[in-house]
């Protein structure tokens, strides 16, 4: 019973990374109908920004804030000026393009970091079955996550990013600044993206950190529906906890291959999703 | 125009026909087994230099903790050189990016060997990968010098008589531990965290020799997943008291911390490849500085027991470790000074003795020859096991303790064994400082 | 192609002559010309530019059997370098527990493996549309080499197996690795005959149209399910072999040689050299063997500090790939097709 | 039914709901061989839905369809086009990356003789069997009169020569009974008179259904006229007593009290 | 009030609009008449900057908004209900109203525009908080409409505003137009097929075929001109 709790606590901690990282996978994939493949790198170079400050001031909350911004920025940039011009060509530019930055980023942060690890420290107090940093991931995860659905559903501009999202010519015609929306959406998925990499880097940062969960979230948004947010992080969680159980159960080398095996499962009864929506094609 | 099908079909199938005379995994008329040499002697070297080659993961996921091995390896060769070279020549190092990645270490080890036509391969690294290129060297007659792993297959002079190791395999690191703590932690419950392949294999070989009826609870963790939650607090609730483990530093450090988050306060014990004082530190000091925290990354590293053949940078006294200090701090004064480093440069160093007892009059089978003539001492504290017989490297460990300010405390003095079920005993012979080497007047 | 043509009366075009000749005939042709080529090439060069050849090839077949996939079947897999691990895996471990068959026959058994598996993945990614097949396959990737950890005895573990192929026949005195390029190729070329074929012929057409519009496919009699099935067994039966080819030149099946990053490098070759025909295959092999080797010499050259010098190669491809998919989104072969017709339209107007 | 022959095809009792939505309601009508039923009603009135059925696009609520006397259970579409089935769609649904030739070839595809496997190895027969298809889809872009389009890709077309495409692709394939959504919109006149002989023609050997919004030439072509609105058949009959029913003409007009207001 | 000239458009080699001049008066309520794929909806599209014009110019009230972007021009004071409505079903009903006013600043005024509209389209006040997807056929061309009209555009263009609706609701629908152009002084274009009872509230008319214009004229003399119907409306 006691292991079952360790284990249950363990894989809701990396949940929470799985489910921030696929949140921001959705909200591109729903602004933009691209999966982001960059996304990891993208917070991977946030967080070495604020590993950076960290290091040279020693503030980790002034870290936080330029890793946060730093992704807001790098979002923003992305879209208008690598995705935009190929988004209509086809579905596989957009894919390419981005596994194109993913392996960009990946080398520059090698080339200023080194691909040697450093030690990335937590925000809080570590220690603990559920310790204050768990505590404190989780919290800002579902915080943030919250607010973001707030903000789509009760805002002006969360409703314009949305009816962007949906039907982009109809809210064209409405008045709708669709493009700006489009990077906004970017901007804000990269912003999430930033506080996942921050959550799941410590202990230890280096090029690849973020490679396994991005696997894990991009399987979370497959499960949860990739165009719902909610379904997505809950499929964050569920999954972090199933592979949590697998891992302490069965042995870890049989992690990804769970993963597999409950995306195969859950995609044989939902194509799209535990929660997408399928979308009927007229005739 | 049917005929002619017939034809082309009958022309492919006779081809692929012609092709399969023998079994594939039969070795027979073309296959392995015959070493080429002397038609290729002395490929890569010149009057002035000799080209030797080796490959590491320089990027991908093995990079963190490996990539810096080359740089070190790299600037003792600068050093060497600049003080003239080893018997006139100077020492060409190429370094290839395997990524880890098995199927790219025989690419561009043929690369080394075909293209570059360097004279050996030195200090290739990692078991995966070096395993896929062993028998391709010792086919072509390339001396394979002082892998980079603690697999026991390098060890094989019938088979493999081009090949030499260089780290102490994991098995006799493994029986040391295991003495070690049957004879200090006698009866307490011991738990294993090891790397899920032949590193953790081979390792509980060793220490089964000793405290099987110890050990509570073994927990593999697999490189790709850095999650070591459910293993660690697998251990915790065994009850283990003393917990060894067989794992590159990335994971020494990941269980260290987990452990500490999980309360959980058992006595470490590292073997030599994860135990490196300077990354340990490097990578749990800074938590003493971080926001949130009053963990005292020190603290972490306090008490915790490795063992290890080469002078770490935590025995500031070793002359050896001054002397690589020295070359450190001329040739790449930018990087940390950890072991990894150190070990790099240790096994530059090796080689280029061996190179120097080759003569001026360099072929690749006298390399070779001077490998197992027994006469290589080298920086580490144990002795090598190369004779003619062993191809082992180090044969043996020490045992230390880590004070927490990255000092290492010696336990117990250099213990050497064998990869059976021989005994573990005190290390004999002297151990020769840089001076008395004297590789070459720097 | 010869004695054929000859007999037919002089006055028909060639065109008209071409397409009265089987695919298999012409195909055929094709590829003897290509294996004298390439037996021409590995003559010329030294045995480390043979391996490289070789390497080509194998890349070529596994970018083929992905283009079948994904250019005309209009199903994109992030996930093909699993079907690579199979074909290698299956050599390897009948080059070891089945010393006696000989290569050819190993070489059948990992095309069939990777059809097998193939044909199992193409039935649970047959309902899956855009990125949940992307999802999908790239957990197939991941997922798939951790079989190796669970059976450490049996596959290896994470050192995976090594082996040492034979297949030289006794009398034949040429280096190996020209051997080795020669029976690559000669694998490769017959696999693309017959891809050349169904690229030509109704089945390819049958794929193309599901791609295009799987409602006017439909109602052409044509089992849209079905036939993406058959895209991914095919697709991955050339996978399955290529690997096979892998692991008999270079002696090796090993998971860390078949990452999810193998899968994503293999269409991003793809879209690099272009997606829509087999030619694109072959443009994309090259830049995969032969862009790295120039972006690490480039890198070796430059005498960068050591960071930089390691990771240029990565950013160089990833550059690459962002700026072919900007200037030409057809890729190379795209890009080559475009360059001709402009001659073609110059030449015409200079008439 | 006067008719004394089997009908193709019968639809009886069908009824589709999309969520609260009627779409269909009891709906049963038949075609007999080597006729020409049209299919009219207002927008949105259930025809493209009627076609989607008989497809086996949409599976109905209740009601039955058979062919040649035999029900039809859960069929999917490409079993009913190996039926004798042969659909054109209302936005084209051309294989844009198929030369209009290839499309016209995927339309003739039930009709190959030679296998799949043969089509893999290249063979002899696999060369006839292209051929044959290849002449068949030339035939059938020679009796619409665009031979000249074949090698060309359907983007590069214009909107009627595209529309003549998709009709040859549904002809290659040898059909009993044509389905035609919409064939006469985007046309020019000239078009429009050019497809009344063809359907005309063709009707000569198959039955034809046909859904069309310009009931002018659903009057000169049909022998049945059936009319749809909110998913009911409210008229039903040749083409002359069905345009004299009040109830099309207040369907087609709107409400004929508003037609007096304005009047 | 909206001025068009040599308008071209087309979708890849497919010419749909074919140098189309027209001009339309303010108040005026102008159906675009046509069979289908006579280039109705992409005469709408291009005039509201959904589609790029290839020739031509389009003026709305004197400023050229020929090359502006849709939402540029949606703020000009151009409202377009495109064809089904566009309503969008992930919304409830007053999102999808809100979103109609979004753009415009004065809050006030955008209080009075929602309570305008639930007075016009009283089905749409009961359902406020339901998602737009429970609505009917013609509560959603409702919605569209009234959602066009928390702009307070001063043209409005409405893409078959009677698709898959029983010809009650589709009176009522054009009786609120009516209203509202005697009303406010809206001006509207309409495109429907369903031509008699466009032709019935509209002032002029316009026939599209292949693109382009092929007659244009007052709606009685149209509607009384029965070789032309029967040429292009096809009945």
């Amino acid at each position: 019973m006691d292991r079952f709790l360790d284990l249950t606590l363990n894989g809701i901690s990396s949940g929470a990374v799985y489910a921030a990282l696929g949140l921001s996978l959705v909200i591109i994939y729903r602004a933009t109908r691209v999966v982001n493949f960059a996304q990891p790198a993208l917070a991977l170079v946030a967080v070495y920004l604020a590993y950076a400050v960290n290091k040279a001031t020693g503030n980790y909350w002034l870290a936080f804030a330029v890793a946060l911004g730093a992704g807001v920025v790098m979002g923003a940039v992305v879209e208008r000026v690598l995705i935009r011009p190929v988004q209509r060509k086809s579905e596989l530019s957009a894919i390419i393009v981005t596994l194109g930055l993913l392996l960009v980023l990946q080398a520059l942060v090698g080339m200023i970091w080194s691909n040697e690890p450093h030690a990335f420290p937590y925000a809080f107090d570590f220690r603990g079955r559920f310790s204050t940093n768990d505590a404190f991931a989780v919290g800002l995860v579902v915080v943030t996550a919250s607010a973001l659905l707030l903000l789509f559903k009760v805002t002006p501009i969360g409703l314009k990013m949305r009816a962007s999202a949906f039907r982009p010519d109809v809210a064209r015609l409405l008045g709708v600044r669709v493009g700006l929306m489009l990077t906004l959406g970017w901007a804000l998925a990269a912003f999430v993206g930033s506080i996942a990499g921050m959550i799941a880097t410590a202990p230890f940062l280096y090029p690849n950190v973020l490679d396994g969960v991005f696997v894990y979230a991009l399987t979370a948004a497959v499960i949860g529906g990739l165009d719902n947010p909610i379904g997505t992080i809950i499929g964050g969680f569920v999954l972090g906890v199933g592979l949590s159980y697998v891992s302490g159960y069965l042995g870890p080398e049989l992690v990804t291959m769970a993963a597999l095996a409950i995306l195969v499962v859950v995609l044989a009864v939902r194509p799209n999703g535990l929660f997408g929506t399928t979308i009927a094609r007229r005739v | 125009m049917r005929r002619s099908i017939r034809l082309g079909t009958v022309l492919a199938a006779g081809t692929l026909v012609l092709a399969a005379c023998g079994g594939a995994g039969e070795t027979g008329g073309g296959g392995g087994g015959k070493p080429a040499s002397g038609a290729n002697a002395t490929a890569g070297v010149t009057d002035t230099s000799v080209v030797i080659g080796t490959h590491q993961p320089l990027t991908g996921p093995a990079a963190p903790g490996y990539s810096k091995i080359s740089v070190g390896a790299k600037a003792v060769y600068s050093y060497i050189n600049d003080a003239g070279g080893i018997n006139g020549r100077k020492i060409d190092y190429r370094v290839e990016d395997d990524g880890y990645n098995p199927a790219k270490t025989v690419e561009v080890v043929k690369k080394l060997v075909l293209q570059d036509k360097v004279f050996a391969i030195v200090g290739g690294l990692g078991t995966p990968t070096h395993s896929k290129v062993i028998d391709y060297l010792n086919t072509e007659g390339v001396p394979d010098l002082l892998v980079s792993s603690g697999a026991l297959m390098w060890d094989d002079p019938v088979k493999h008589p081009m090949t030499f190791g260089f780290q102490v395999d994991y098995t006799r690191e493994g029986k040391i531990q295991g003495k070690y703590i049957k004879d200090n932690f006698g009866g307490k419950k011991v738990g294993d965290f090891f790397q899920n392949d032949d590193v953790g294999r081979d390792a509980q070989a060793g220490l089964d020799q000793f405290i099987k009826d110890q050990t509570v609870s073994r927990q593999g963790y697999d490189t790709a997943n850095t999650d070591v939650g459910p293993q660690i607090s697998a251990l915790k609730s065994s009850g283990a008291e003393v917990v060894v483990c067989s794992c590159i530093p990335a994971f020494a450090a990941l269980m260290i911390l987990t452990a500490a988050k999980l309360g959980y306060h058992p006595q470490f014990v590292i073997s030599s490849i994860g135990a490196d004082p300077a990354t340990l530190s490097g990578l749990l000091t800074q938590f003493a500085k971080q926001a949130g925290s009053t963990v005292d990354g020190n603290a972490l590293l306090n008490g915790i027991i490795g063992t290890g053949y080469l002078p770490g940078v935590g025995m500031a006294d070793d002359p050896w470790t001054t002397f690589f200090k020295k070359i450190h701090d001329k040739y790449i004064p930018g990087e940390a000074f950890t072991d990894t480093l150190v070990f790099g440069m240790a096994q530059a160093y090796t080689f280029a003795q061996a190179l120097k007892l080759a003569g001026r009059d360099l072929t690749r089978q006298k390399v070779v020859d001077a490998m197992a003539s027994g006469q290589i001492a080298g920086p580490g504290l144990i002795p090598f096991g190369f004779s003619k017989d062993s191809h082992s490297g180090y044969t043996g460990a020490l045992v230390f303790k880590l004070d927490g300010k990255g000092k290492e405390t010696v336990l117990r003095q250099p213990q050497v064994t064998d990869r059976g079920t021989g005994a573990v005993t005190a290390a004999t012979g002297q151990r020769q400082t840089p001076d008395q080497v004297a590789l070459v007047s720097g | 192609m010869g004695a054929d043509t000859v007999t037919k009366p002089a006055t028909r075009t060639t065109a008209q002559a071409r397409r009265a000749i089987p695919p298999l005939l012409l195909h055929l042709g094709a590829a003897i010309i290509a294996l004298v080529l390439v037996v021409a090439l590995t003559l010329a060069t030294d045995p480390f530019t043979n391996l490289r050849i070789a390497t080509v090839g194998y890349y070529v077949l596994a970018l083929a059997g992905l283009a079948v996939l994904t250019g005309m079947g209009g199903q994109i897999s992030l996930g093909h370098g699993a079907f690579l691990f199979i074909g290698a895996y299956t050599v390897g471990l009948l080059v070891i527990h089945a010393p006696s068959l000989p290569i050819w026959a190993d070489l059948i058994a990992a095309a069939v493996a990777g059809g097998i598996a193939g044909l199992l993945t193409g039935a649970a990614a047959a309902r899956l549309h855009g990125p949940y097949l992307a999802g999908a396959t790239l957990a197939l990737a991941v997922g798939l080499p951790a079989i190796t950890q669970r059976f450490p005895d049996f596959l290896g573990g994470s050192n995976g197996l090594s082996f040492t192929v034979n297949s030289e026949p006794a009398g034949l005195a040429v280096p190996s690795t020209r051997w080795q390029a020669w029976l690559v190729w000669l694998t490769v070329l017959i696999a693309l005959v017959l891809l050349a074929n169904i690229a030509r012929g109704r089945l390819g057409r049958r794929m193309r149209s599901v791609r295009d519009d799987e409602v006017a496919a439909s109602l052409a009699g044509i089992h849209v399910g079905r036939t993406k099935i058959v895209a991914f067994l095919i697709s991955a039966a050339c996978g399955g072999l290529a690997g096979g080819l892998q692991a008999f030149l270079l002696g090796t099946a090993a998971p860390g040689s078949f990452t999810p990053a193998l899968s994503l490098s293999l269409l991003a070759a793809l879209v690099l050299g272009g997606i829509g025909s087999l030619w694109g295959a072959l443009w994309g092999a090259l830049a995969l063997v032969y862009f790295q080797a120039w972006a690490e010499d480039v890198s070796d050259a430059l005498q960068l500090p050591t960071p930089v010098a390691n990771n240029l190669p990565l950013a160089l491809y990833g550059v690459i790939l962002i700026v072919i998919t900007f200037v030409a989104p057809h890729g190379i072969q795209g890009g080559l097709r475009r360059l001709g017709a402009l001659a073609h339209r110059t030449r015409g107007g200079n008439r | 039914m006067t008719n004394a022959e089997q009908p193709l095809l019968s639809v009886a009792g069908v009824t589709v709901r999309f969520g609260g939505l009627v779409a269909l309601s009891d709906v049963s009508l038949e075609v007999a061989p080597r006729t020409v039923v049209g299919v009219i009603g207002p927008n949105g009135a259930g025809k493209t839905t009627l076609f989607n059925v008989v497809c086996g696009f949409v599976r109905p609520k209740q009601g039955t369809l058979s062919w040649r006397g035999t029900t039809l259970r859960n069929h999917r579409p490409d079993q009913l086009a190996n039926l004798g089935i042969a659909r054109t769609l209302q936005g084209l649904g051309l294989f844009a990356g198929l030369s209009v030739l290839h499309n016209v070839m995927a339309g003739a595809d039930r009709t190959a003789k030679s296998g799949l496997a043969a089509s893999v190895l290249g063979s002899r027969g696999a060369a006839r069997g292209e051929r044959d298809l290849r002449a068949k889809a030339m035939t059938a872009l020679a009796t619409l009169g665009i031979a000249d389009t074949a090698h060309r890709y359907p983007g590069e077309l214009p909107y009627g020569v595209q529309k003549r495409a998709a009709l040859a692709r549904a002809l290659a394939a040898e059909p009993e009974l044509l389905l035609l959504d919409e064939p006469a919109s985007g046309l020019s006149e000239q078009d429009m008179a050019e497809l009344v002989t063809h359907l005309r023609t063709l009707r000569e050997d198959m039955a034809i259904m046909l859904v069309e919004h310009h009931v002018d030439l659903v009057m000169r072509v049909c022998d049945r006229v059936v009319v749809l609105n909110f998913g009911e058949v409210i008229a039903e009959g040749d083409p002359a007593k069905v345009r004299n029913d009040p109830l099309v003409t207040e369907a087609y007009l709107g409400d004929p009290a508003r037609e007096r207001d304005s009047a | 009030m909206l001025e068009v000239e040599g308008l071209t458009a087309a979708y890849g080699p497919v010419r749909a609009l074919d140098d189309v001049t027209m001009s339309i008066a303010p108040g005026a309520i102008t159906a675009v008449l046509g069979a289908n794929g006579a280039g109705k909806t992409t005469l709408l599209r291009t005039l509201s900057g959904l589609h790029p014009a290839k020739k031509g110019r389009v003026r709305m009230d004197g400023t050229n908004i020929t090359a502006l972007a849709a939402d540029r021009i949606a703020r000009l004071g151009m409202a377009h209900v495109p064809e089904g409505g566009g309503v969008l079903t992930e919304l409830t009903v007053e999102e999808n109203l809100r979103l109609g006013a979004l753009w415009r600043k004065d809050k006030r005024d955008r209080a009075k525009a929602f309570t305008e509209v639930y007075e016009l389209f009283e089905p749409l006040a009961q359902r406020q908080r339901k998602p737009a997807s429970t609505l009917s056929g013609g509560e959603r061309q409702m919605l569209a409409i009234g959602r066009a009209l928390m702009g307070r555009p001063r043209l409005l263009l409405l893409d078959e505003p009677s698709l898959g609706l029983a010809p009650m609701i589709t009176a009522s629908i054009m009786r609120v137009l009516d209203d509202l152009r005697a009303q406010t002084g809206l001006t509207v274009l309409l495109v429907e097929q369903n031509a008699r009872s466009a032709l019935s509230i509209a002032d002029r008319g316009l026939v599209l075929s292949l693109g382009r214009v092929v007659a244009s004229d007052e709606a009685k003399t149209l509607a009384a001109d029965d070789q032309l119907r029967h040429a292009y409306l096809g009945f």
